[in-house]
């Protein structure tokens, strides 16, 4: 349980950071700093030269030819502007006086900051694996249920219909809706549009499982005695079925959830991904793709350990509410 | 009468591949009647066909062949609205104890379930009667918050016959339903369905293989056999002078109680 | 038995037929033709470009391309692939078989390690060997399939263990167990990455239907009885757990295989997917159409096993039906 | 009779003696002497597809057959000028409209048949013909009207032309010549188009290239061998070439095709990115060997939608048009484009910025009168101001009527490089105040709405010309023009430069004389970086890498890159 709480605290606490990118990150993401392409992470020190300690941590950063110099780290300081909800804040939780830079986690072939990169583009892949997730979830019990419940012709086409949808090659279905998108339509908005594709496209799998479930639910005595007083097949699927299909949901959810979050990632490779500048965890993974990143720059790699922590506490999540189910053995 | 079925049959198709579909004749022209405030013991083997018969009685399944009337009135006539209303006043109580129960509801909102169905009164009232009812069958009002997973096997039987009372039924089937009881509850039970037909008319019908509790409750019986009936009258006439075989071995296996129920 | 066969060859037939209609009508929704690119080339002028469209057919309507494309499905030509210049099929059978190869070879890798896995977390119920398990396929599962394939790449790189690429290296086809040497060797790192990406959600299932399985009452009783563990895994536990396993068998099949177009595609393994994504790019709309219609065979051959195997093995489906 | 009969047999077998023990007019070279043997293997991202020379398209495909086939006259991709080949000459006369082509004597194509003018003039034939709808055919329309071949002997043929033809005897190079005694069958049954695909057997093929068609495995490799009867020598008279077989092997992706090469599994690796170039250098150790040749003759631009849309219903973009319609505003884009860092982020520094479409890789054709565009914001800013433009609070550009500017670059998604081109000019432009939206689409979905809806505002793409010669570029710069790309309608821009340009290549395609064309090409580049009707970016160099033990691996900027001298390679001992 103790598990569960930690990973509910740390899956919260990346929601919130993502939310509050803007001020958490020194830069912003789009801003190319082009003389530092490729910048592996800067060097964050206690000690000087001379070794003496410093009670703030400093950057070293080189003011002409010959000199270096020491450059604080400090907080709360002055930078871009940015929109808060309804304000407007140029505060940032930390950042160094120029000349110097601080890349937190080093920088990428534009000279872009990772960090600032990180957590904006946690925005889009939160939001994208969710919304994905939701999508396909809902489809998938409203429909698993429908043909579990009332069986027959309907479960039939239902599960047919399924089985071909897991065949379509819906790849070309999102070619043509990535190529219908009008221009106008910002980036994020476009990549989320089609991430609602996927996930609505995914229905047959939860579907089948609720099905399953629902099958066995639907002979149980207390549906039948619900039935025997007259309740709706709503009123059934409501109060009787979901509540029990709803651990396995959960548990369908915590996969789902990080693969649809990493699904920009392939999406992007076949030419669907989220359009520059815009980041996200899938996007800044896809240029570790390129043979040449993935074995000269190490820091590119870093953007996957966000999506594994997320999937890690989707999984203990996942995990405690599946044995806290305890319910009717299926 | 108020309730009785007139040939009534049901057959069951089992498609049986590779070979031709085998239909198995679960009711077999069955004729039965309830009349008003009786209490009827259904007796007969595993498999002669009660529980098929408690089911089409209950309206959750329909007859293959044959009427069922209800007051007069034929099931299969009746408006979407009319049945709402008989599946109301005629009520099963089933046999098992873990699946009449969703184990997922406390046990006060499963009893009221029939009430938040038909969505009678205010929460507050339906809560209220819940919480007499299952003082009525023996539940301590202490459990009324917990949830039915965590009661025992005949707490949720009551359960389950208070959620059959809650609606205040004419007729209470009761499938197998005392099996998952210990004696002295059951025959709690029946003292208070003893009471209530008394008081409002309840009419009862039991349906078991287990005379025991029964012959003392019941003043009339039937028995079943192959899916037809196959003996039926008073009870104490079937336990003195039982007609069909079965119905001898029936009668023959009551052991003689020491004690007597209380009232 | 033979019944439930052809009832379900039936549904499988409807459903190619609906799928083989889906597909040329989204196609429909994709933007631009195979002779778009033509364009670009400074050689050819408009006229040409016309002139090969109608070559193609490219200009009727999508009801008399549906109605050719099946005169030629009928003919076993499965139509004619414009950039290939040849019919569909015989471009599709040689590279069909190296998809199953490695597909199967995949499916047994990812289950054999599952059902391994499975039953260590069930059998030795340590603390550290369940996190261990669940952290590591949170791992896999959270690393994308295409650097998976990536690393596995640069591996065998740097290891030098296994060749890159391909699926037969030049020059060793002499002697038949030579080439099969050879064609093993290739395989390894196509199959381990198609396996290391289905294996997280089958470790899950196999866990969870052996859990429930073994929390089954007759398990519990069996155990009562005193049944050395051996036995109960064989004679009880398993069998109980064979249900939904099997079924997840049909699916995992399905899975693999769409999987397996990036695989392929990453790992230049020579089947379906790379053939399916060039001619997706290229719009060479009967080549795709074959190929989508052709991995549905497969899946719902899949699933139909699956099937037949539950009705083997489960006397209530046979019950049901 | 009798003796007539014997009189032919002793004719017959005295033609064969001929031909087989002398009369072979073998072409030598001043080639220094090699070392026969061994395989060459290439690791390619995509397979070949037809081995059809009439009707192939795709670039692979092309570099397959141009290994096993020959035409009568080649360029030679090293100096960019013709040599013979087929022809030992061309002799031109009527002022450019007529070429007397004389033939190699006793050659024969790889399966042993002999080749003479009967196959010039099927291939021709074939070329020609409006129902094979060859993609070579328009190329073989001067001034309007078929060439004309007419036999004059067994060896000699002679083209006509409508008009003279500028590019002179570089026509030839392209069209490879077929062999007729297997050919002509499929060509009369009407089945040319679908001979020679993939599913053929070696006996089916014959051809003049170095090497022959051997098999070819789905989805995995083509193999083709030395041809025999090849018809060049090296200085030692040894016939080339000197390897033995060449391997395809179709590997899916540039990573792969990277890593192939890197395990030694593949000798040869070309058309690869700057950053796999860079990776591999860093990595180089002397078995490998990396080879940058420079300029190619590929040119990336960034062009504005400059089609007539009154009849598209595109009313957004049309409300744009004003301002990609004026001058002062592409050439405000054209400096405000940082071209230094797309060549140093990019291409690793292996580019060159370019002001106009004819790249440095062009020896003979680049004008020295271009001068390269500086990157200046101030004067960026006063073009536009003085162009009516102006700066709301926020910074952002806005035109005459208010409206900020701001508009949407489309790129294709399998390209890389051109996607970052496009970020960095996004962020270029932002530091004018313009707003720029990318916008990646997959390559069937970008040319769909290049060329037939023109929903799109302004796209990053790259042309790359097929050979040196203005004439390749026909397409292009016209305004009636297939490759015409920012103005398809024909008719949106009407300007004087652009007919000036319309008739000075139409010109210079009339002119023999090179110095007259050259005036007139220089003339067509000054317009073009002068006008922008595309704003041109930099040239990517060719990058090739090869095994060290690879000899007389020679890099060129014309297609194809590496393996046009195939015939001259072999592998030195060590």
């Amino acid at each position: 349980m103790l598990k569960a709480a930690l990973a509910c605290g740390v899956l919260a606490s990346i929601h919130v950071t993502a939310l509050l990118a803007d001020f958490a990150s020194p830069v912003p993401f789009a801003t190319q700093q082009r003389e530092y392409a490729f910048a592996p992470p800067t060097h964050i020190r206690w000690f000087d030269r001379e070794g003496g300690f410093q009670l703030r941590p400093f950057v070293y950063a080189r003011v002409d030819a010959t000199n270096v110099k020491r450059y604080p780290v400090q907080f709360f300081v002055h930078g871009s502007s940015y929109q808060l909800g309804p304000v407007t804040l140029d505060r940032h939780l930390f950042g160094v006086a120029a000349p110097a830079r601080l890349f937190l986690l080093g920088t990428d072939g534009f000279g872009r900051d990772q960090f600032s990169r990180l957590l904006a583009g946690g925005r889009i892949s939160l939001t994208a694996g969710w919304l994905a997730t939701i999508l396909s979830l809902s489809i998938g019990t409203g429909l698993g249920a429908l043909a579990g419940f009332y069986g027959g012709w309907l479960d039939h086409s239902i599960m047919r219909i399924g089985e071909a949808s897991l065949t379509l090659p819906w790849l070309y279905l999102l070619l043509a809706g990535r190529a219908f998108l009008p221009l106008g339509v910002p980036a994020a908005s476009a990549y989320l549009i089609l991430i609602a594709v996927v996930g609505v496209l995914g229905w047959a799998r939860p579907a089948r499982v609720v099905r399953g479930l629902t099958l066995a639910l639907r002979e149980r005595g207390y549906v039948v005695a619900a039935r025997g007083f007259g309740a709706t097949s709503g009123y059934i699927l409501r109060r009787h079925i979901l509540p029990d299909a709803l651990p396995v949901l959960v548990t369908q959810a915590a996969i789902l959830v990080p693969q649809y979050i990493l699904a920009e990632l392939t999406l992007s490779f076949l030419g669907l991904g989220i359009d520059e500048p815009v980041p996200s965890w899938g996007n800044m993974l896809a240029a570790v793709q390129h043979y040449n990143i993935l074995v000269s720059y190490w820091w590119m790699l870093v953007p996957a350990l966000a999506p594994a922590a997320v999937s890690l506490c989707c999984f203990a999540i996942g995990d405690a509410l599946l044995r806290r189910r305890r319910a009717v053995p299926l | 009468m108020l309730l009785e079925t007139h040939s009534l049959t049901k057959e069951y198709t089992r498609k049986n591949l590779p070979s031709k579909p085998v239909t198995v004749r679960a009711l077999d022209n069955v004729d039965f009647r309830i009349g008003r405030c009786s209490s009827l013991a259904l007796v007969g083997a595993s498999g002669s066909g009660k529980s098929t018969l408690a089911r089409c009685l209950g309206g959750l399944e329909k007859p293959s062949g044959g009427a069922i009337t209800f007051r007069g009135t034929d099931l299969s006539r009746m408006s979407s609205a009319e049945i709402r209303n008989y599946k109301r006043k005629v009520q099963i109580v089933f046999q098992d104890p873990a699946g009449t129960i969703n184990p997922r509801f406390t046990a006060a909102s499963a009893v009221s379930e029939p009430l938040d169905i038909t969505a009678v009164g205010s929460p507050d009232e339906r809560r209220e009667r819940a919480t007499y009812w299952m003082e009525q069958v023996g539940l301590r009002t202490a459990l009324a918050q917990r949830p039915a997973l965590e009661l025992s096997g005949g707490e949720r039987q009551r359960l389950a016959i208070a959620r059959a009372l809650i609606v205040n039924p004419e007729v209470i089937i009761f499938d197998e339903s005392f099996s998952a009881l210990d004696l002295p509850v059951a025959g709690h039970v029946l003292a208070l369905l003893r009471r209530l037909r008394e008081d409002y008319g309840l009419t009862c019908l039991f349906i078991g293989h287990n005379l025991t509790l029964l012959a003392r409750f019941c003043t009339e019986v039937a028995v079943m056999y192959q899916g037809r009936i196959v003996e039926s009258g008073p009870m104490q006439q079937f336990l003195t002078a039982p007609a069909h075989p079965y119905s001898r071995a029936l009668a023959g296996a009551i052991p003689h109680l020491p004690v007597e129920w209380p009232a | 038995m033979i019944r439930f066969l052809s009832r379900r060859v039936l549904h499988a037939f409807v459903i190619l037929l609906l799928i083989s209609v889906l597909s040329f009508v989204f196609f429909q929704f994709a933007p631009g033709s195979y002779t778009d690119a033509m364009r670009l080339d400074a050689r050819v002028s408009a006229e040409t470009e016309s002139a090969w469209r109608t070559m193609y057919g490219l200009d009727q309507s999508v009801l008399t391309k549906y109605f050719r494309w099946m005169r030629s499905v009928l003919r076993g030509d499965f139509g004619f692939s414009f950039a290939y210049g040849i019919p569909v099929s015989s471009l599709l059978w040689p590279r069909i078989r190296n998809t199953l190869l490695l597909t199967s070879v995949a499916l047994l890798v990812s289950w054999s390690a599952a059902l391994g896995i499975g039953a260590l977390t069930v059998v030795r119920r340590s603390r550290a060997v369940e996190s261990v398990i669940r952290s590591s396929m949170a791992l896999l599962l959270s690393i994308p399939d295409l650097l998976i394939a990536l690393l596995l790449l640069l591996f065998a790189l740097r290891t030098g263990l296994f060749p890159v690429g391909g699926m037969a290296s030049l020059g060793t086809a002499h002697t038949v167990i030579a080439h099969t040497k050879d064609v093993a060797l290739h395989l390894v790192l196509p199959a381990l990455a198609l396996a290391l990406l289905s294996l997280p959600l089958l470790v899950r299932h196999v866990q969870a239907a052996v859990r429930e399985s073994m929390c089954a009452p007759f398990v519990q009783a069996a155990r009562a009885h005193g049944i050395p563990a051996g036995r109960l895994w064989l004679a009880y536990i398993l069998p109980a757990a064979a249900n939904p396993l099997i079924s997840l068998f049909g699916y995992s099949v399905g899975g693999l295989l769409s999987s397996s177009l990036l695989v392929e595609v990453i790992m230049g393994w020579p089947g379906l997917g790379p053939l399916l994504l060039e001619s997706i790019f290229s719009r060479d709309v009967h080549v795709v159409i074959g190929t989508t219609v052709l991995s549905a065979l497969f899946l719902i051959a899949g699933n139909l096993v699956a099937d037949l195997l539950l009705y083997a093995v489960d006397p209530r489906i046979r019950w049901e039906q | 009779m009798q003796i007539r009969r014997k009189c032919s047999a002793a004719q017959l077998l005295l033609l064969v003696c001929a031909s087989s023990l002398s009369a072979e007019d073998l072409l030598v070279t001043s080639l220094p002497p090699g070392r026969y043997g061994g395989d060459l293997v290439v690791a390619e991202r995509s397979e070949p597809k037809v081995l059809n020379p009439v009707i192939a398209v795709d670039s692979l495909s092309r570099e397959v057959i141009g290994l096993m086939m020959a035409d009568l006259v080649h360029i030679n991709r090293e100096s960019q000028r013709t040599e013979p080949a087929l022809a030992r000459s061309v002799d031109i006369s009527e002022g450019g409209r007529r070429f007397i082509v004389h033939l190699r004597r006793g050659l024969r194509f790889s399966d042993g048949h002999p080749f003479d003018a009967d196959d010039v003039l099927f291939s021709f034939q074939v070329y020609l013909d409006e129902n094979i709808h060859s993609p070579q055919r328009d190329l073989l329309i001067i001034g309007g009207k078929p060439v004309s071949l007419t036999k004059q002997d067994q060896y000699t043929v002679a083209f006509a032309f409508a008009q003279p033809y500028g590019p002179g005897e570089r026509l030839f190079d392209g069209f490879p010549i077929l062999p007729r005694h297997l050919l002509i069958g499929p060509y009369k049954e009407g089945k040319l188009n679908k001979s020679w695909g993939l599913n053929m057997t070696a006996g089916e093929f014959a051809g003049l290239g170095p090497f022959r068609y051997k098999e070819y495995v789905p989805g995995q490799r083509l193999v083709v061998e030395r041809n025999p009867y090849y018809w060049k020598q090296d200085s030692a008279r040894q016939r080339l070439p000197y390897l033995n077989r060449i391997i395809f092997e179709y590997v899916g992706n540039e990573d792969a095709q990277v890593l192939r090469f890197q395990s030694g599994d593949a000798d040869i690796i070309s058309r690869i990115s700057a950053a796999n170039f860079e990776t591999l250098s860093k990595q180089a150790n002397g078995v490998r060997r990396l080879i940058d040749a420079g300029p190619s003759l590929e040119y990336t631009f960034l062009f504005f939608n400059l089609n007539d849309l009154s009849n598209k219903s595109l009313p957004q973009i049309e409300s744009k048009q004003g301002w990609f319609r004026d001058l002062s505003f592409r050439r405000a884009v054209s400096m405000l484009i940082d071209r230094q860092s797309i060549d140093r982020l990019v291409y690793a520094g292996r580019a060159a910025p370019i002001s106009t479409h004819v790249t440095p890789g062009n020896k003979l054709w680049a004008s020295s009168r271009v001068t390269p565009v500086s990157r200046s914001l101030e004067t960026a800013r006063s073009l536009l101001a003085s162009a009516g433009f102006s700066w709301n609070a926020g910074g952002k550009l806005i035109d005459g009527a208010g409206r900020p500017v701001g508009f949407s670059i489309v790129t294709n998604t399998g390209n890389n490089e051109r996607l970052q081109m496009a970020t960095m000019i996004q962020q270029d432009l932002e530091q004018a105040g313009i707003t720029v939206r990318v916008v990646s689409l997959e390559f069937r979905s970008l040319l769909d709405r290049l060329m037939t809806t023109f929903n799109y505002e302004a796209c990053v793409l790259g042309l790359a010309s097929g050979d040196v010669d203005p004439g390749s570029e026909m397409s292009v710069w016209p305004s009636d023009g297939s490759t015409h790309l920012w103005d398809l309608s024909k008719s949106g821009l009407k300007s004087g430069w652009q007919m000036e340009i319309d008739h000075l290549m139409a010109s210079q395609m009339r002119s023999t004389d090179r110095a007259e064309r050259k005036r007139m090409y220089d003339r067509v580049q000054e317009l073009i970086a002068g006008n922008l009707p595309i704003i041109p970016l930099v040239s990517p160099d060719v990058l090739a890498g090869a095994k060290a033990k690879l000899k007389n691996f020679s890099p060129a900027v014309l297609l194809p890159y590496v393996l046009w001298n195939i015939e001259e390679l072999y592998w030195s001992e060590q």
